[in-house]
């Protein structure tokens, strides 16, 4: 069965605590580790992943409908942005 | 200057933004055009502040005007009544309190070299659009307020108001303002231990949203909010800034929610609450250490009102970097940065020679810190941005001198009609079957409900030294583990009173917490509040106000305990309707030993129930004749002080004797009520005879049920104890009644020759309405 | 004996957890997260608390902290580790005992007076209790659903590794009614509730006989204090 | 700066109760408005989706590096599974 990704992230301009804690952790790690690749992280950011599994097709009507319900039920448009609604392996879209 | 080595790669070069306005600008370009009046600002108030400089302000002085002198800030329209908070106090109401109004939070001598500090504040506009995050930083915030004292945060409660529990949008904000508090106050780690739940009709769209936090220190720990010392060092530390809640509370605070305009989305702030936990920790880490001299937090209003009321309670001057500031997003405006309203950050005066330390214990504890200038002799409050010079004024004229609003009042008058409408009109039932059915249907009534679908989300036993949380009616927390010293806290307010007699639902909502703490066995000792009312530029809502005001200002002084700080919430209406006043009040009290506590219900079988208080019949604005009648009119009970302190004189004698088992006050719901509250604390049943009461106080038997008469509490005492009870009743003259016996064996409650009512029956009826409608978490 | 409390940033039972030690007889030693030296403790507590505000996942980023090597070979060696709640989850995280935690089932916090059964009384934290004993420990917490695959379920099952299980009621839906594990020396021990508030008089969960009056929780450090004593 | 998109599901077959209490709610909004496209959802899991800002170019070494904290400290591989490591809106690795 077709699965559609839905991807919610917070909001730019508003803090995210986790992003920042993580960002913290993965700058602790680096220096306790020099010798590493040594990427260095300036910013991280924590949202969600929904797979959604959907009986049936993905028609251009029902991807309508998942937008409308990432705005509405998956994110909370106060402080996140929907960043993406894709097809995951299925059929493409009628 | 950036402390933090983690997150030196974080700091961004600043790119190069718009020119900023200057001071030399607005001398030199006096009539450019400002947009005062989309800040908040009134015509009359832009003049004053051009007259006040002698030039227009910078964009940077107006960002800062406007944001102080907002409702919330500078209390406008509220300052000419609070002032009798100060104005009505006796010497004996002094004695105690080692700070009062205007503080941060007031403070009270607890003795044993212990003092206490506590507040109570709103977050209510933010919570209606982002409840959990709303809520969330409600809780951060007045917390701040406490660790600016000088103290460690040891407790929070909350006091909530929903709309009608059916209405479609209830179920979003109650989840998310509780899923909010908890969250914020338990990864804070601080116990919650009281609060309130209502559900009514008049706050959809508004809930209200107020925050208490409490915190303990030693004498010399206190702190306060001035920046004194010449060339001492202003020092930010915490968060970084960025541009989120930019003008949000002010902005907020100053609107009206219209049910069909166009929705507001101010961007809401986000908490968080690990922040501030290693921010209480490392401030604590400072005050021990004497590393700061003066400190303030960083609530509404951020830089432009921790930096002007510093200056303003220290030595007048302040020179300011504002390029020193570390940005979350470094694209901010100079104007941004000055209103920005991000959590979790605070402010301190520090004297150069302990700077080093300072900042190794803020590197120690991972909070990034900036030296933004120092305190000055001149007078003036200075700001530079990219070299130039964006803010000169006198500090006093932003946190201090702000307007003062006599704003115009109206006698409200369909009050009258409503006080005419007197609920002993409604019909009473007699009939066994229908007083059974009524008082379960009141058992089970959303305001008189169980609240554990709520508390159960709230950590109490955290720092371990709670001694009484919810269901009892305060609550208590030890101090002194060496001497078992400790302090209760209870908050009260009915709305529906309010609506009814402002003055006199002021002077129920005081009473009524002074008796929830004194059931505890603790002594009363001092006030907080949070008023929360409709717009004061309605002049029937101004009168309310005023009116709740001196009721709350001479209730306290009859008491003779201070109100030692609070807050004041205007503009919560949906459209032009406003709520019901609700003044919150919460009182502080003291008590020596929390091992003499008294919890609110029956441990132990064959102990004997008495009534202490006499009954009348006082149904208006009760539980009783909202839930069964859907009725709001008439004139809430009379409120005797006098009687109050005698009461409480006598529970906290006999709490100190060991003599009471049991207390609980009675409020909403009546006698009814509170005898199932008592049986369902532990599941002890009990034996209750009625026929006395209403003979001696000449009431019928739904009146003694359901009446909501003040100056009443059922306690139970063990056999042994009952002469010495008796005793210590007839010494203080106090009216008692024994009406009844707790029987565990029973496993019921029962009204002799009336109706019996098994716990099951009781437990189920009370739980059960919150889960319906918010959902189950575990199997009850 | 002298037990270590390890205190990370966001840990809130630290002070508890050193009052049960002292409640106990032994001697607390307040040790620091970021620092490697376990200056000579017989015993480590990982306390309760929301370390790093349970960002990322509940104990993930505190399993990384520089203590941690040190707990790990100390667990290795045998010293005896308990893992409270939020220290539960750190354990998992290191990997020092089976299983993980995700969000209760119900997704809310929840605080209750919680009834365990003591289903293996050998191990180093539970042995002044008898097996099946019923005992009254508060619980809070959000992430306390302990969840592992079928096959650990099957292991930590045969081979008495489930050290307390909830009775009445699962309150945030871990499998098998899990609360508590041990590694399979039995030296390492984890639990979702917490002990340390069920050892002072007063300040602890109501049982029959009277309010708040619940110690069963000092049980856990007498176990170890008496067992350090007794070799 | 190049960022680095780190997607992280919980197992298949471990039970996630907050995906299935918003199929749950999906399901109720669906059967609410039985108008809709009435797309019917038979799954819904909720995963983490990570946004690590990367300063300097995303070598392959910065991605090897990516890839094993994604798989050590992003996520727990006693319940997640890493489903995704890109590179977005950055120049390709080189
Ligand atoms: N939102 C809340 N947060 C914390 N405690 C609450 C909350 N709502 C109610 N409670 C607690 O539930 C109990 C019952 O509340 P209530 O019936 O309003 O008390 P009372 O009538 O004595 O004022 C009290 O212990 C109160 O502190
Ligand atoms: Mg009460």
């Amino acid at each position: 069965m077709p699965t559609i990704v839905v991807e919610v992230m917070p909001k730019a301009e508003l803090l995210d605590p986790q992003g920042k804690a993580v960002a913290g952790a993965l700058a602790r790690l680096g220096s306790a580790a020099p010798d590493q690749a040594g990427a260095t992280f300036t910013d991280v950011r924590i949202g969600k992943r929904f797979e959604l599994t959907v009986e049936g097709e993905v028609t251009e009507a029902v991807l309508a409908e998942v937008r409308r319900l990432a705005d509405d039920v998956l994110s909370n448009s106060v402080i996140e942005d929907v960043v993406g609604v894709t097809v995951l392996d299925a059929a493409p879209a009628a | 200057m950036s402390i933090n080595d983690d997150h030196a790669e974080l700091i961004d070069v600043r790119p190069e933004g718009p020119k900023p306005d200057t001071v030399a600008d607005a001398a030199a370009t006096p009539d450019k055009e400002q947009p005062y009046a989309a800040l908040g600002l009134k015509a009359d108030e832009y003049a004053k502040i051009r007259e006040i400089l002698g030039r227009r302000p910078t964009s940077g002085e107006l960002a800062m005007y406007s944001v102080m002198w907002s409702e919330h800030c500078s209390y406008k329209s509220s300052k000419i009544y609070l002032r009798q908070f100060g104005q009505k106090v006796s010497p004996a109401m002094k004695k105690d309190l080692m700070v009062g109004m205007g503080e941060n939070a007031g403070v009270v001598d607890v003795g044993g070299g212990w003092a206490v500090t506590f507040k109570v504040e709103s977050h209510n506009h933010p919570s209606y659009i982002e409840p959990f995050q709303g809520a969330a930083t409600g809780v951060g915030g007045i917390v701040r307020d406490i660790i600016s004292m000088g103290a460690r945060p040891v407790a929070v409660m909350d006091q909530l108001r929903f709309g009608d529990i059916d209405a479609p949008d209830t179920a979003r904000v109650v989840d998310g303002v509780v899923g909010g508090i908890s969250f914020y106050a338990n990864c804070l780690g601080l116990p919650n231990i009281g609060g309130e739940t209502y559900f009514d009709a008049v706050y959809q769209g508004n809930p209200l949203v107020n925050a208490l936090a409490v915190g303990v220190l030693r004498h010399e720990d206190l702190h306060l909010a001035n920046a004194k010392g010449v060339g001492n060092k202003v020092v930010l530390f915490g968060a970084r800034t960025g541009g989120d809640g930019i003008g949000g509370a002010s902005i907020l605070a100053s609107d009206t929610f219209s049910a069909g305009g166009p929705t507001k989305r101010p961007s809401v702030q986000v908490g968080d609450p690990f922040a501030e936990k290693v921010l209480i920790e490392c401030c604590l880490e400072l005050f021990r250490d004497e590393l700061v001299e003066g400190i303030q937090d960083l609530g509404a209003a951020g830089i432009s009102c921790a930096t002007s009321e510093l200056a303003s309670n220290g030595d007048g001057g302040m020179f300011i970097e504002l390029d020193s500031v570390l940005l979350r997003d470094p694209s901010l405006t100079a104007e941004e940065i000055l209103m920005s309203e991000s959590q979790e950050r605070m402010m301190a005066v520090v004297r150069p020679d302990k700077l080093d330390d300072f900042l190794a214990v803020t590197a120690k504890w991972d909070v990034e810190t900036s030296v933004l200038g120092e305190v000055t002799d001149t007078g003036r409050l200075v700001i530079n941005w990219h070299g130039e010079e964006i803010v000169n004024v006198e500090p006093r004229t932003v946190a201090v001198d702000g307007p003062v609003y006599e704003r115009p009042v109206a006698y409200p008058t369909w009050i009258d009609a409503l006080q005419a409408d007197s609920a002993s009109a409604l019909a009473r039932p007699t009939g066994n079957a229908v007083l059974r059915e009524q008082f379960l249907q009141l058992l089970g009534s959303p305001n008189l409900s169980d609240k554990s679908w709520v508390t159960n989300q709230y950590d109490t036993y955290v720092l371990g030294n709670t001694a009484l949380s919810f269901p009892d009616d305060g609550g208590m927390v030890r101090v002194d583990e060496e001497s078992g010293l400790g302090f209760a806290i209870a908050t009260d307010a009915n709305g529906r009173y309010c609506q009814l007699d402002p003055k006199q639902g002021a002077r129920l909502a005081l009473a009524e917490a002074y008796r929830n703490v004194a059931v505890t066995g603790a002594v009363p000792a001092a006030v907080t509040d949070c008023l929360n009312f409709g717009s004061p530029e309605d002049p029937e809502v101004m009168w309310q106000f005023s009116q709740a005001v001196e009721g709350l200002a001479d209730g306290c002084l009859e008491l003779e305990i201070p109100v030692t700080g609070g807050n004041v919430s205007f503009y919560n209406q949906t459209g032009t309707a406003p709520i019901h006043p609700t003044p919150v009040v919460g009182v502080l009290g003291v008590i020596q030993d929390v091992a003499k506590r008294v919890p609110s219900g029956w441990q132990d079988e064959g102990d004997n129930i008495y009534l202490l208080g006499t009954t009348k019949l006082e149904l208006d604005g009760s539980a009783w004749a909202g839930v069964v009648h859907d009725h709001l009119g008439g004139r809430p009970p009379a409120v005797d002080l006098e009687a109050e302190k005698q009461l409480a004189g006598l529970l906290a004698a006999g709490a100190d004797q060991s003599l009471l088992a049991a207390a609980h006050d009675l409020s909403d719901g009546g006698l009814g009520q509170a005898l199932a509250e008592a049986v369902l604390r532990f599941g002890v049943g009990a034996r209750v005879w009625l026929d006395e009461v209403m003979e001696r106080d000449g009431v019928d038997v739904a009146t003694a049920l359901f009446s909501e008469s003040t100056g009443r509490v059922v306690v139970s005492v063990p056999r042994e104890d009952d002469v010495k009870f008796r005793g210590l009743c007839e010494g203080r003259g106090y009216p008692v009644a024994r009406i009844g016996v707790t029987d565990g064996a029973s496993g019921s409650l029962e009204i002799q020759d009336r109706f019996t009512v098994t716990i099951d029956e009781l437990r189920r009826t009370h739980r059960g309405t919150l889960p319906a409608r918010f959902g189950a978490t575990i199997p009850a | 004996m002298r037990v270590g409390v390890v205190t990370f940033p966001g840990s809130l039972d630290d002070r508890d957890a050193q009052r049960a030690v002292r409640l106990a007889g032994g001697e607390p030693v307040a040790l620091w997260h970021g620092q490697h030296d376990l200056q000579g403790v017989e015993a480590l507590i990982l306390p309760g608390g929301f370390s790093y505000g349970d960002y990322l996942r509940a104990g993930a980023i505190a399993s990384l902290s520089p203590i941690m090597t040190e707990v790990v070979a100390a667990a290795k060696s045998g010293m005896p580790v308990l893992g409270i709640c939020n220290g539960f989850q750190m354990l998992a995280e290191a990997r020092l005992i089976p299983g993980a935690h995700t969000r209760n089932a119900h997704q809310q916090f929840i605080r209750r007076d919680q009834v365990l059964r003591v289903e293996n009384a050998s191990t180093d934290w539970t042995n002044g209790f008898t097996e099946g004993q019923e005992i009254t420990i508060p619980l809070k917490n959000a992430d306390g659903r302990f969840i592992a695959d079928a096959e650990t379920i099957a292991r930590i099952e045969g081979e008495g590794q489930v050290a307390f299980r909830y009775v009445g009621v699962n309150p945030n839906g871990s499998m098998d009614d899990i609360a508590g594990v041990s590694n399979a020396r039995g030296n390492v021990v984890g639990l979702m509730p917490h002990p340390e508030h069920a050892t002072e008089p007063g300040f602890g969960p109501d049982m029959p006989d009277a309010m708040s009056s619940g110690v069963d929780g000092l049980t856990f450090f007498t176990s170890v204090i008496e067992r350090a004593l007794s070799k």
